[in-house]
């Protein structure tokens, strides 16, 4: 089997992530998108692009027809679903075989069987890897919902049965709360996977969130590439991430990363994928669902370990072998990822679409920015709210946060609000810093992340009424002329000479 | 030139003169060298004391936002003439009636008061749908829901009233 | 000895990389400028700026006492030169020393022993270290000159005594040529270096450029980083760089790198340096310089290694041991970078001064972007022409490339003539894929380089009339308005349907 | 709208319709759909059969300089009718007396050549240092040095003409 051109069946970040490795491996691309997105990156970087419907995703990113007629007219003969949308959805893994398209992903019965989230922890507990306590079969009534919440005892976590990435999960402290959590839930659910039902598990205290990055070829093969901190979280979504774990030891991450083959293995997993499993307090280790897809935080696993995923996977969809074993595997360093997401993070995370009038990217050493965005682009209100991807190394987990703390403070994004500020006193925060982090981290430490009323106050007057000035005529001041590297050189800089007074 | 400028809670008289890069601005008593650049669109170099500084400045409405050592700055500008104006006319700056309006685009999914009930502080108020997030907004203050202007599935524009509070 | 906050006597992007170390290890940034350069990059992003003077280096950035003046004035403790500019002066190290400021760079004694050229090539031999023939003294009468370049037999190569990258270097390859080869020279050295006596080397037929990356700290601990490949050169100028080197392997490494650390040795070097040797057809050695500096290109050598120089530099001035060994150092993959020039490669790299007026830089996985300018930044026409550096990572060299490829046309500078067409064709070369390459590479393939007669000739038609068309009014097109996000749909986008007939 | 638009040594007429972002171009008798959208200043999104482009259109002068797929060509472009008045009114499009001009702004530091002298392709004309480099310019053509307007030590603007020459 051999991949020629591939249609990438997503959009934002991940859709320029895939047209980079397609383009690095010699491949043609095909970008679809929906009226909201006709100037979206991924358009303007694929090398053909067509029009899949109206902005809702579920009359463009989710018509499963739709996508498959535009790929064989365009004359693909692959597509990567990328993450989210329709990249855990068997029936459209399924329609691209019998479209006669690779399907970048792996085979639909995987799918479905790690799909089901309930289905995923019966097959965990047969393996012997544990999982969390809870109910064991997806539950449709609300009448069930609360008998098995009462049996498990508050507090509980209702979770989307065919969910993943936050979306239609809630935790619910107590009884009261029970009704408008699986309201929300359910509603969130419904529009995320178009299936609503939901099962239920018993609440871990403060937990670490702690994945396995796993690589199968249809060879047989199977590696992982060791684990992803992802503790940091706002609503159930990841904000930051890193490889590898302060708290994972070689052995742990022997264990973890042996018990998540033996669950790939088992599955007839091929291509990439991730096992996610919840660490308490104490150190336990509980299995909590596998995703069949690459993950947003994959590049942190790259940098560290020199692999690059979405070529592998496209390399594992061409029938290649995966070409390297266990033993090839190295963890070089520390990576860190942090979400730039438009949100505001002061104001309850509301999304905050709009146009990016100024963007100002970090570079510099050992800085990648994996972005969907640029300036002048206009952020729609219709999907979810992330814009790009920060993801720095550095040869140990300390000097990686030296050099995100410095990339954050280059990053400037101005005409919608993001959570780049919060994301500066995340990494600069002294929990973060000596790795004693949770689930519960970012919750409990936002209200002391709130901006003091700012040290910078005076500076931003001056700012603010220097441009009203301007543009009034005051001083007639605009961007330094070409003709300045003419003849006649421009007069003395008006800054005060060193040594001038420094009080302040 | 002279200028009224609000920045969170305080009001200062700022006095500017200069031109062509180099600035003295006067706020209240104390007094600023300023050397300043446009580098990008909204965008300024500041050079004071040799201290290094790049603003972003947009204007919002009446609003001047500046974004400056990762510090985001709310800033009101007003000529001085028009400040005077406007105070001694007697009108407020603020007021007019509460209400809940829509803070970003998106579609109601849910409405849980009616006209007549009263709310106290953390009660749902309504759920916006936007970005595929669900976004819920609560009673920030005791009062009763006088009118109660959109209903489930309808989609609202930033700005857009959608519930009016009385006392 | 302890450093808090550090000068950068430099500018552009070596400027802007050191303030980035400087930021990462906690230490406070004083920025310098000419009067050319009060909105360049580096003014923007140090913690203070002041300026040095006028616009010709000879009256900012090479005035000793300014420099010093303003160091001690605002509280710096230590000093970075960059590359160029004084970074290779003695007299400079020692006022910085004079001043009570710490020189991050070798002691002047051993900046003088380098420095001189010739004295370097005495040393080497002295060493065992081949060097290639050539005079030994530093030659300031034309006579002289010509008497040993009939002597030596011609082709001769002419290098400034006290030179360095490239400049005040000329290739002759007839007797009848010495004489203006020698006055450009002699010109070049004088501005450059403040001497404009030379020395001459038996020209070697295509060479291959190969240095060795050597670190050095106060504890004698003395490391080499591997070698770096140099070759591809316009103007004896470097513009392709990489690690490692196709044609090295781990033996000759190992033999390079251990003549590199006893020329270190021998010469009571501390700090990062480098050593450059030239390869000929036969694969015999010769040393040919050491540059007591920072290089350009050093970026390649810390994707492939995972070491930070800069960082590294400036814990060696603080006093600091190196911390890491030989056995300690692992090469992984490969990494190459690629110099962005305002130069027409087409037209004899014509320097192209003027205002980018727009600029879009590369991203995604293993690409680094190391740049002194910004949109709308105006290039003086007083300094030299690198605009930025694009440096990329990749498991091998192969991928490597493809990178490069990739990186290469997703970067748009607009305003100015850049190299960019150049390196594109440049890394797509057949010769350079299988490394079959030498310093007279580039000077021998470039006719083939320039740009065909345009696949893209209609497109570029079409998007000048439609610009025209609209800056006339014709269908009032503008950017997509902010509102586009409000609630009401965009029109179906006017682009043909999948399937529409493809024929072109 | 029509055009004549001059692309290397073709002259193409050009008619192009359309508005909001669809465009129907023709060129001679070839005729192109074009989904066009402005991105950025000068930036333009072109999706033609499903093929995407971007182009960045910068206008120089008289021509439009325009980068696209990592091609740069140089385009002039002529409202119709200004076309026809201008060739049938019998003028020359190019021409003029053939001089050397500064291409870049810079110090002349050497002149090769006095009024008088006979130069062959290839002799070296004069240097000028810019950007910390030695410009060599030579002769392309053979002929007969005229004017020396610049002497060594001296700057000059681009666009300057440094030497005439006659045959």
């Amino acid at each position: 089997m051999r991949i020629a051109k591939v249609l990438v069946a997503n959009r934002g970040e991940i859709a320029v992530r895939v047209i980079r490795a397609c383009r690095e491996l010699g491949l043609g691309t095909v970008a679809v998108f929906s009226e909201a997105d006709r100037e979206a990156l991924h358009v303007l970087m694929a090398d053909e692009a067509y029009p899949i419907g109206p902005a809702p995703a579920g009359e463009s990113y989710l018509v499963i027809e739709r996508i498959i007629r535009v790929a064989k007219a365009a004359g693909a003969d692959a597509l990567h679903p990328g993450y989210g949308f329709l990249a855990e959805n068997a029936a459209f893994a399924e329609a691209c075989a019998a479209a006669g398209l690779t399907f970048v992903g792996p085979p639909p019965a995987a799918i479905r069987a790690m799909g089901d989230k309930t289905a995923a922890r019966r097959l965990a507990r047969r393996l012997g890897v544990p999982t969390v306590p809870g109910t064991l079969e997806p539950l449709t009534s609300d009448e069930d919902v609360r008998r098995a919440a009462r049996e498990l005892g508050f507090p509980v976590m209702i979770k989307a049965a065919l969910g993943g990435g936050g979306k239609g999960m809630r935790l619910v402290p107590r009884a009261e709360e029970l009704g408008p959590a699986l309201r929300l839930a359910r509603s969130e659910a419904g529009s995320a996977f178009g299936d609503a039902s939901v099962y239920l598990e018993r609440a871990i205290v403060e937990p670490r969130h702690i994945e396995v990055q796993v690589m199968a070829d249809a060879h047989g093969n199977v590696v992982h590439l060791g684990e992803r901190e992802c503790s940091i979280q706002r609503r159930h979504q990841k904000l930051v991430e890193e490889c590898p774990s302060p708290v994972v030891d070689a052995g742990l991450r022997e264990r973890l990363g042996e018990a998540a083959c033996r669950v790939v293995r088992e599955a007839g997993y091929v291509n990439a994928g991730t096992v996610e499993f919840l660490v308490d307090a104490e150190g336990s280790v509980y299995f909590l669902e596998m995703n069949t897809r690459l993950q947003v935080e994959h590049p942190v696993t790259e940098l560290v370990t020199g692999r690059d995923l979405v070529c592998d996977q496209l390399r594992i969809a061409a029938g290649e072998p995966l070409g390297y074993t266990q033993d090839d595997v190295s963890w070089r360093g520390a990576a860190i990822e942090c979400r730039i997401n438009a949100e505001d993070p002061f104001a309850g995370w509301l999304p905050s679409p709009g146009t990016i009038t100024a963007l100002k990217t970090p570079g510099g050493p050992g800085v990648r920015e994996d972005s969907g965005v640029y300036e002048g682009y206009t952020v729609p209100r219709y999907y979810d709210t992330l814009l790009a991807k920060l993801v720095v190394w550095g040869p140990d987990r300390s000097a990686a946060i030296d050099r995100m703390t410095r990339a954050l403070a280059e990053y400037r994004i101005v005409g919608v609000r993001t959570t780049i500020p919060v994301l500066e006193r995340i990494v600069s925060h002294p929990d973060f810093r000596t790795g004693r982090i949770s689930t519960a981290f970012l919750d409990r430490v936002l209200p002391e992340l709130v901006p003091a009323p700012g040290r910078l106050a005076p500076i931003a007057l001056i700012a603010a009424v220097l441009a009203r000035y301007e543009g009034l005529g005051g001083g007639v001041l605009r961007p330094s002329p070409p003709s300045s590297w003419r003849w006649g050189r421009p007069g003395w800089t008006a800054g005060p000479q060193p040594g001038a007074d420094r009080s302040r | 030139m002279k200028f009224v400028a609000t920045i969170g809670d305080r009001v200062e008289s700022v006095d500017i003169t200069g031109a062509g890069g180099g600035y003295r601005v006067s706020i209240g008593d104390q007094v600023w060298e300023v050397d300043a650049r446009v580098i990008g669109p909204g965008r300024y170099s500041l050079l004071i004391d040799g201290v290094s500084y790049v603003a972003d400045v947009s204007e919002q409405e009446a609003t001047s936002v500046v974004q400056v050592g990762g510090e985001t700055h709310a800033v009101q500008i007003e000529e001085h003439m028009r400040y005077l104006i406007r105070t001694q006319g007697g009108m407020t700056a603020r007021g007019g009636a509460r209400t809940l309006t829509a803070p970003l685009p998106g579609r109601i999914t849910h409405v849980a008061v009616q006209p007549g009930d009263a709310v106290t502080p953390g009660d749902t108020l309504l759920v916006i749908e936007a970005m595929k997030m669900e976004n819920e907004f609560k009673a920030s203050a005791a009062g009763r829901v006088v009118e109660v202007r959109v209903a489930a599935g309808q989609t609202v524009n930033a700005g857009d009233v959608l519930l009016v509070f009385g006392p």
